[in-house]
């Protein structure tokens, strides 16, 4: 099925620029009509994955960028995220700690949980050049 | 992200607008500990006006609730939680660590 | 008139909506009369939908602060008292024996 | 200066009849265009006026009826109150206590302190037949 949105924009790969990401991400979702709800839980999961690749996989590398891509068609809304530092999947999520009382509560873990909760798929690869790509998808109910 | 703090007689109210996430969630935990360092433990969180929070903003929540709950010598309690970050904070198992009020003055009026 | 009594830690919240007059004024003072036997001497008053309060009305205002005041055991605060009823309060002496906040939130966090 | 608008009402002498009153002279005011603060204060007079006359006026008397009047000109709004109780000269008006602390402030004087506040002609007449006749006169500005 042909995308009828594409956009891509690369974001620097620091903590200020989650901000400029979520407006990207809002404004392919608005883009695409998604409810408030979708648009959010799509803001949330891909606002966990930068905050991650600038966090672990970029970590004491020098900070490169993330390549953030969305593509919207009938079906669904895509989100692609590129970087270039330490691969990682996100199917080796540990388990986060949703019901301890809270002076056990941890809350490592959440960022990926949401990610998993928020999108209905999630596919990681490392392309041979090194590149990490990511991939969130949404469907359209 | 921004804020307002007020002071009252048994609790502090903190306003919060805008977004907390992995760049402002630092922000958020150095007011919070600013009210904890004088040692005020009773903290009404006001986040009417907040538009987002990452799982970075909630682990400054509930390390904050760590705190003030420690001893027994206060609380942090949410105001006017908006819809999309209450069913986040429902998703991450959040809502059983935190009172909830309607609006500020049932928060103040809980100290 | 009508009103709704909450209840708070530290005070009680009497909202007060319609007409104060030598009519309706015996039943403010009995649902204040009715706060102060149980032992509860903080009281809010928000008057922020109250159309209109005459001297009898007053009087039942400052009865209930005398009693409130007495040994210290607590006070009468106004909150969101609408512009025409502070001018006539103001006429009659009146704003410098209550403590008058703009809104809810301060008037309960006073106490 | 002949009235634009003149309007009698007679109202039962009782505390239920006070929030009807009040209905009567807030139609006259803003029929007269009168500003929210200048009707308020017309109000409050003659609110303070009726009680009065329910609860000294007519105290142990078989309670009878207050008639009020308005009238409207160009100039000026003026309430007439009549009443068959007992007569009372406003004029004989006793100082209230507008600046004592809490413990002995009293609060009587307060109705008839405002009725003169706010009119700008307070006058009474008691007529050979025993009526008791109360003019309040709001200028215009
Ligand atoms: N892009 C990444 N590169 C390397 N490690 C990662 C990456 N994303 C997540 N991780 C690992 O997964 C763990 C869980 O991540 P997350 O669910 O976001 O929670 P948190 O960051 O709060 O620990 C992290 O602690 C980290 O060890
Ligand atoms: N219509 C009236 N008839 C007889 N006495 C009146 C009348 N109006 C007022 N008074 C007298 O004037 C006093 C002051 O009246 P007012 O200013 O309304 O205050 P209050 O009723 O609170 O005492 C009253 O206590 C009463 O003794």
């Amino acid at each position: 099925m042909s995308d009828k949105i594409k956009k891509t924009v690369t974001f620097p790969a620091t903590y200020e620029s989650l901000a400029a990401i979520s407006k990207f991400v809002i404004a392919a979702a608005e883009a695409a009509g998604l409810s408030d709800k979708a648009t959010y839980g799509l803001q949330l999961a891909v606002d966990e994955a930068c905050s991650n690749i600038i966090e672990y996989a970029y970590e004491d590398l020098e900070a490169q960028g993330i390549t953030c891509t969305c593509r919207v068609n009938d079906r669904s809304i895509t989100i692609t995220l590129r970087d270039e530092g330490r691969p990682f999947n996100p199917k080796d999520a540990p388990e986060p700690d949703l019901c301890s009382p809270l002076e056990e509560r941890q809350v490592g873990g959440l960022g990926l949980y949401f990610i998993h909760q928020m999108m209905d798929e999630v596919r990681f690869s490392c392309e041979s050049d090194g590149t990490n790509v990511l991939t969130l998808v949404k469907h359209r109910s | 992200m921004d804020y307002t703090l007020e002071e009252f007689k048994h609790c502090d109210l903190l306003s919060v607008s805008g977004r907390i996430d992995s760049q402002t969630a630092p922000e958020l935990a150095e007011a919070l500990d600013d009210i904890l360092d004088q040692g005020r433990y009773n903290i009404v969180l006001d986040l009417n006006d907040v538009l987002f929070i990452s799982s970075a903003g909630l682990r400054v929540l509930i390390n904050t609730q760590k705190q003030c709950k420690r001893l027994n010598r206060g609380e942090v309690v949410l105001a006017r939680v908006p819809e999309r970050i209450y069913e986040a904070m429902d998703l991450a198992g959040f809502i059983p660590l935190f009172e909830i009020f309607d609006d500020k003055v049932h928060a103040v009026g809980y100290f």
